[in-house]
């Protein structure tokens, strides 16, 4: 009877379907409308507080003139590179993606994305953006995208909580022993658990951002020769095992797990007194613990003078090699990165943007509260403390060599010595090899 | 049928062995295995179920809540609202007539052509049959990512990009996970009940459609689960295929609530748990075609 | 001269034409892709800019120069040395379980289904939570048996039994293949058994097992191939990293990252070819092994 | 009317093991050929070819004179009935007995004319809208013979169709499919293991061993005259008594046992110089007799041995006992009171024996002319 019922049910599905929108064959693009030329934009922003931005961003490009007209396409977070290789691979990618700024020199060397230099002649708009974010746009002098957004981290920390422990809730801890001293303090120890914990380095951000932080320097210096067994980067992660060995593995790991997931931090309800992370976490702060006082600060230095710097990252808007309206893109990615657009994406999403004049804007703009511009300001100013550290174009994967001696280190498998020396040559092993 | 796992069995037959002959009683033993089958499956039911619990509860938190430390098991405010959040925060509706339509051509055509296609490899002998599977067996063994460009190159060469051709065609060629499936069962009908097909007069197409189809029902149904479960729970596939966010499907939809920083947990397991819960429906009421299997050995011994 | 067709040539003939829609799937979306990725593990191909035959190099450094590609190639096999016994006869008794009358029994058919059908990315981040050492629900369970538990996810000897465990809570696939076979088995060989005086175990073990053991010998060879291929949830929990001292660095995730990271292409696929092998070795063996302790009621006597 | 011959029959399988060889057969119209052997002898090998569900390695088949090697099963207008009745489970008797007119694209009416009739034949009516499962051993064994039966084929295959019944169910079956045969007069081959429904059903036997024709003809033909030892062996039951010996002065000598050959049989073993040599002596049980009295057993051919076993199977008895170092079984009448450890006087019918060649089995017959199988 099944069999019946079937074959009918199967050729009436085919012919509502023959109608159906998903079978109609043909280049999408090729349905100009009228003079217009059409450009494809990717972005992962599609949550309901970044779409509307990004849509009236686009809707005020399409409406400032006329010959060009900028679809706007949804494609979730980390799956769109995928998509984008393929769509590249294929020759058929859009016209403009948003993308990672870390590996924007890597794909300019493996030919992804589209050289820039020849719209930048004519326009340079270089100067716009932040000194260290457009060098990592640049390889062999080229760049190969424009910066839209970064980050930087910076030290979160609970105001009510310092005044619970007799600290001044106004002058937050300068120096690495200013920080263990006050996490001593902060500690409220209940039995074997804590109700409170002062502070752990290693939760909202890696070793690796404690070792740029202690001396300023990434993992390569600037000729791509990997320094990863320093003196100071030995002294960094002692200083992280001391931590690690003031609270214990059990408590670090569930708390850990905890903010890894993304779902529930300790820092809202006052279980955890100072934090590090982006400018942009103050946005979960306002909306999911409204009533939380608290302050941001520069990360500390490890000694005073030894800096206060920090780690960022970001995107860019990049032209995939192949687009089929390179200069319509590029007129597009300009309004993008301009002074207007950025800082109504700042405001609106309260995002840290990479053109410096926007950045500025918003911090005075009125839209912002007045915690917010607090915040913002702090961001802006951690910026020039800021460092990227793009993937090296010859050892791209050198983290699944250092994160497996780093975990070791912390697991307390490998002496610290030993550690860094066998990652400082697996680095020099892979250097090698792709030479 | 009465196999009963192990240690309950163990436990019972001590029981029979200890106990009067009250236990002897074929019925009270019986009464008395259900029990524990009973009680078995739902314990195990509890440990299923809890991970969906958390699900349930978390899609009715509010976000400040799904953030709160430590995590709180039930909900304090029980947002219903969520789901038609959720159901608003995207086109969905269209997702879901998009998702609908993929689905059910996958599975019509997974049933009808892996089942043609299994009956050739179990039933009708040709040469070169051993090879030819051993090759849709390998196919299984090639790990997607390496083909995933190339086969996105073909589509796009094939001007199928942005269609649902990528994602509904293939279906209609097999797959190899469902052709050895089908041959399994195949395999098991006796050799006899095609050859008294055949003297019967009966040609192989017919066979298949007569005898094989009716046949094979149990199997049919798992693999139109299967191939239902695939296409509704599809990600990459139409991640990559589909450009225009008009076409595009639940999975896909999904995605809109996680962002590069933070995901929107409540709408998140909300909008999964609608997803999900046609699936559920649908097995609920697909079961009966497990249940009235067929007897193969029936017409025999 | 012409051979003459006999009727066993047509017979043959029609196997083709059953075949025929897999064979013209084959070449039209398959055999193209296969072909470039084998031709490409021989380049240094990077998707974009270059593909220049570099001969065996590639593999060459896999074996010869790449710590990693061991470490994953261990992780890999551990997971499925582990996973498929226990997702096997998890699924197996879990069926039996299932197939008996027991009040409610379609809704618990339906509750060990469910986690078969939720997939994806948010359930790999939901395990995370559950799998939090000191306030998720797993090790919350086990502190009232008074048993401590694991680190999971952030202690290496404890994250592959993380996902094994996790891969126990969905045997419901597995589940839905034995439940569907098990309708075959005749009630009559249960009566025959009962009246020689068989236990409920025996006739499990006698009768259903050996009946089953196609579904069996299905479940295995896939899941021995799916094992292989385990990427989504190590990619999901581990952060796209492997996990602690790369302990969740599978094969999968390893090739993934160097294709779609370093983009080192030629090098993925040279990975893939080796896995390829690797699988199809076992499989062949599985395959001659077969006869051994598959029980076909179809096949010739 | 069909006759149907096969010639120079081979089948192999894999090119290396040889199921069938050299088998050739005429069956006249209206026969009811039984292929009987021990299992594993070739005989289901050659139903199936002559289905069509093997193909013939080499050598001819013909129905009516026409060349059936390359037909296929469905144009061949046989009807066959499996050992396992290969009832389709999903459908009911009707259906099951339709299935093959339909296939024919028979008339609607015709089918249910035909199915009915068949039907009534084999006492089905009232199960026609069951489903297998329904039904017990013996009444699935009718749908089988009755599906057979509405096709009205040119010739009927049966493959051990009565192997799965219960022992009363199986005679009782028997004779219903011999009344069919007489009643339908179709030309039928009929594969089974058992002599017993060979005896009783065949007009012609053919016994088979390791895919060879052992010997051809009437029951009665190949029970008095078997052409080796296989087939002395093989069909009768309990079965034949062989002795190893050799002939000394017209008198067979096993062990201490010495029995005098009547003279007409050892002119042509004489004749044929077996004299003095090695053979082996058979004799069915029926052909030894228990002798009551001393002075009787020294007139005649007898022996004295001691009874190891005595079993009464209802109209005989059977007397297990040893000639020297051989093992022997008699025979005799029911009434008899002999009991085991009893030592009673035997004697052999010689006029029944038969004389086989030690080396090669084969019965040793009166002219030298024919040699081996026909």
């Amino acid at each position: 009877m099944f069999r019946k019922k079937l074959m009918p049910l199967f050729f009436v599905l085919l012919l509502i379907l023959s109608g159906c929108a998903g079978f109609k064959t043909g280049d999408s693009k090729s349905a100009d409308s009228g003079d217009k030329v059409v450009i494809d934009f990717w972005s992962f922003w599609g949550s309901e507080i970044r779409r509307p931005v990004i849509d009236k961003i686009v809707a005020d490009f399409n409406e400032s003139q006329d010959k060009i007209e900028v679809k706007h396409t949804f494609v979730p977070w980390g799956d769109i590179w995928t998509k984008e290789l393929a769509a590249i691979a294929a020759k058929n990618p859009p016209d403009v993606v948003i993308n990672d700024i870390n590996a924007t020199a890597l794909r300019g060397q493996k030919n992804q994305a589209m050289n820039l230099s020849r719209f930048l002649e004519k326009d340079d708009i270089s100067d716009r953006f932040y000194e260290e974010l457009w060098n990592a746009t640049l390889y062999e002098g080229d760049s190969y995208g424009i910066p839209f957004n970064t980050d930087t981290r910076i030290l979160f920390y609970n105001k009510t909580a310092f005044k619970e422990a007799g600290l001044d809730p106004e002058k937050p801890p300068a120096t690495w022993e200013e920080l263990w001293e006050y996490a001593e303090k902060l500690d409220v120890k209940n039995g074997d658990t804590y109700d409170r914990i002062g502070f752990y380095p290693l939760w909202g951000v890696n070793s690796d951002v404690w070792m740029l932080n202690s001396d300023g320097k990434n993992f390569f210096d600037e000729d791509g020769v990997p320094i990863i067994d320093t003196e100071a980067n030995r002294e960094t992660l002692e200083w992280v095992m001391d931590w690690h060995e003031k609270y214990g593995a059990n408590t670090i790991n569930s708390y850990k797990s905890q903010i890894d997931s993304q779902q529930g931090n300790p820092f809202f309800n006052g279980k955890l007194a100072m934090y590090v992370n982006t400018p942009t976490f103050y946005t979960q702060i306002r909306d999911y613990a409204p009533d939380l006082d608290f302050g941001v600060a520069m990360l500390p230095e490890r000694e005073p003078g030894s800096g206060n710097t920090s780690w960022g990252g970001g995107f860019v808007a990049e032209i995939p090699q192949g687009s089929k309206h390179p200069e319509e893109a590029w007129e597009f990615i300009k309004h993008l990165t301009d002074v207007e657009a950025q800082e109504y994406w700042a405001v609106k999403n309260f995002d840290n943007v990479a053109n410096i004049k926007a950045a500025e804007n918003a911090a005075k703009n009125s839209e912002m509260p007045d915690k917010d511009k607090v915040v913002y300001q702090m961001a802006i100013d951690n910026m020039e403390n800021t460092l990227l550290t793009p993937v090296p174009v010859h050892a791209p994967d050198f983290m699944n060599l250092v994160n497996p001696e780093l975990d070791s280190i912390l697991l307390g498998k490998k002496s610290i010595e030993q550690g860094l020396k066998d990652a400082q040559q697996s680095l020099e092993k892979l250097i090698e090899k792709s030479k | 049928m009465e196999e009963v796992e192990m240690a309950a069995k163990k436990r019972d037959e001590e029981r029979v062995a200890s106990a009067p002959a009250y236990f002897d009683n074929i019925h009270t033993k019986r009464k008395l295995l259900s029990l524990i089958n009973f009680i078995l499956l739902a314990a195990g039911s509890l440990l299923i179920l809890s991970p969906i619990w958390w699900m349930i509860s978390t899609s009715l938190k509010s976000m400040a809540e799904v953030m709160t430390y430590p995590p709180t098991f039930y909900p304090h405010e029980w947002n219903w609202g969520n789901y038609i959040k959720t159901w608003k925060a995207a086109p969905f509706d269209t997702y879901a007539i998009n998702t609908i339509t993929i689905t059910m051509l996958v599975v019509i055509g997974s049933v009808l052509v892996n089942s043609f296609i299994a009956y050739g490899f179990a039933k009708v002998p040709f040469k070169g049959r051993g090879i030819l599977f051993a090759i849709v067996l390998s196919t299984m063994m090639i790990p997607g990512f390496v083909t995933l460009i190339p086969q996105y190159v073909l589509f796009s060469k094939l001007q199928w990009i942005n269609t649902y051709y990528p994602l509904v065609v293939p279906a209609f060629f097999g797959s190899a996970f469902f052709i050895f499936l089908l041959r399994q069962f195949y395999m098991t009908i006796p050799n006899e009940l095609i050859e008294a097909a055949k003297i019967e007069g009966a040609s192989h197409f017919r066979i298949w459609w007569t005898i094989g189809l009716p046949l094979t029902k149990p199997a049919l149904a798992t693999v139109a689960i299967f191939s239902f479960n695939g296409a509704w729970n599809d990600f990459l596939g139409p991640l990559l295929y589909l450009n225009d966010e008009n076409l595009y499907t639940l999975q896909l939809g999904l995605q809109v609530f996680k962002g590069e920083m933070n995901t929107q947990w409540n709408y998140l397991m909300a909008g999964s748990l609608l997803v999900l819960l046609p699936v559920i429906i649908l097995f609920f009421f697909f079961q009966k075609y497990f249940i009235q299997g067929i007897n193969l050995q029936s017409g025999g011994k | 001269m012409r051979k003459k067709l006999n009727y066993k040539r047509m017979e043959g003939l029609q196997g083709y034409v059953f075949i025929l829609p897999w064979i013209v799937g084959f070449i039209a979306f398959t055999a193209g892709p296969l072909i470039f990725s084998f031709a490409a593990s021989f380049t240094n191909y990077n998707i974009t800019s270059q593909m220049d035959f570099i001969g065996f190099k590639n593999y060459e450094n896999l074996f010869t120069a790449d710590n990693l590609f061991w470490t994953s190639l261990y992780n890999t096999l551990y997971y499925v040395l582990f996973s498929i016994p226990l997702t096997t006869a998890g699924a197996i008794f879990l069926s039996a379980l299932l197939n008996q009358d027991v009040p409610g029994i379609r809704f618990f058919r339906t509750i060990y289904y469910l986690p078969a059908v939720l997939s994806g990315v948010g359930v790999y981040l939901l395990w995370m939570q559950l799998l939090d050492p000191g306030t998720g629900l797993v090790n919350t369970a086990l502190g009232w048996f008074g048993i401590p538990g694991p680190n999971w996810l952030f202690d290496p000897d404890w994250t592959k039994p993380a996902l094994i465990f996790m891969k126990m809570w969905s045997v419901g696939g597995g589940m839905l293949l034995y439940l569907a076979s098990m309708q075959g088995v005749s009630k009559s060989l249960y009566e025959a058994a009962k009246i020689d005086g068989a236990s409920s175990w025996q006739q499990f073990r006698f009768i259903t097992i050996p009946m089953i053991t196609p579904v069996i010998f299905f479940d295995i060879v896939t899941s021995l191939i799916g094992g292989f291929q385990i990427f989504q949830e190590a990619y999901v929990m581990s952060n796209g990293e492997g996990g602690p001292v790369n302990s969740m660095l599978f094969y999968n995730l390893y090739m993934w990252k160097k294709a779609f990271e370093s983009f080192d292409m030629g090098y993925a696929m040279a990975m893939s070819w080796i896995l390829f092998i690797i699988v199809f070795l076992i499989t062949i063996i599985n395959l001659k092994l077969a006869p051994r302790w598959v029980h076909y009621e179809g096949e010739e006597r | 009317m069909s006759k149907i011959v096969l010639k120079n029959v081979y089948k192999h399988f894999d090119k290396k093991v040889t199921a069938v060889s050299d088998f050739n057969l005429t069956v006249e119209d209206g026969e009811f050929i039984v292929l009987v052997g021990p299992s594993g002898c070739g005989k289901s090998t050659v139903l199936r070819m002559i289905a069509g569900l093997e193909e013939i390695s080499s050598g001819e088949f013909y129905i009516d004179g026409k060349l059936m090697n390359d037909v296929p099963p469905k144009s061949r207008d046989i009807a066959m009935v499996f050992q396992n009745y290969a009832l389709y489970p999903h459908m009911t008797v009707f259906d099951n007995m339709a299935f093959g007119l339909k296939i024919r694209k028979f008339q609607k009416d015709k089918i249910k004319k035909r199915v009915e009739e068949a039907a009534e034949l084999l006492g089905l009516e009232d199960l026609l809208h069951r489903k297998p499962k329904a039904l017990s051993g013996g009444q699935r064994q009718r749908v089988a013979l009755g599906r057979s039966i509405v096709r009205d084929a040119k010739l009927f295959l049966m493959d051990e169709p009565l192997s799965n019944l219960d022992a009363k169910l199986r005679f009782q079956m028997r004779a219903e499919i011999a009344k069919l045969h007489q009643r339908l007069k179709t030309t039928s081959i009929y594969v089974t293991h058992d002599q017993t429904e060979a005896m009783t059903m065949a007009s012609r036997i053919i016994i088979m061993k390791d895919g060879v024709i052992q010997q051809i003809g009437t029951p009665k033909d190949v029970y008095d005259n078997p052409e080796n030892t296989f087939v002395g062996g093989f069909i009768g039951s309990p079965s034949m008594n062989f002795f190893d010996g050799r002939i000394v002065n017209s008198q067979f000598i096993a062990d201490d046992v010495h029995i005098n050959i009547p003279e007409e049989k050892m002119a042509y073993l004489r004749e044929q110089g077996y004299a003095g040599k090695e053979l082996t002596m058979g004799i069915r049980p029926e052909h030894i007799h228990l002798l009551t009295g001393e002075e009787e057993a020294e007139l005649t051919n007898s022996i004295l041995s001691k009874i190891i076993v005595s079993e009464l199977t209802g109209a005989d008895t059977l007397l297990y006992s040893m000639l020297g170092t051989q093992e022997m079984i008699a025979e005799v009448e029911s009434r008899t009171n002999v009991t085991a450890g009893e030592d009673v006087y035997l004697t052999f019918n010689m006029d029944c024996a038969h004389f086989f060649d030690k080396e090669t089995g084969v019965r040793i017959r009166p002219e030298k002319s024919a040699v081996l199988v026909g």
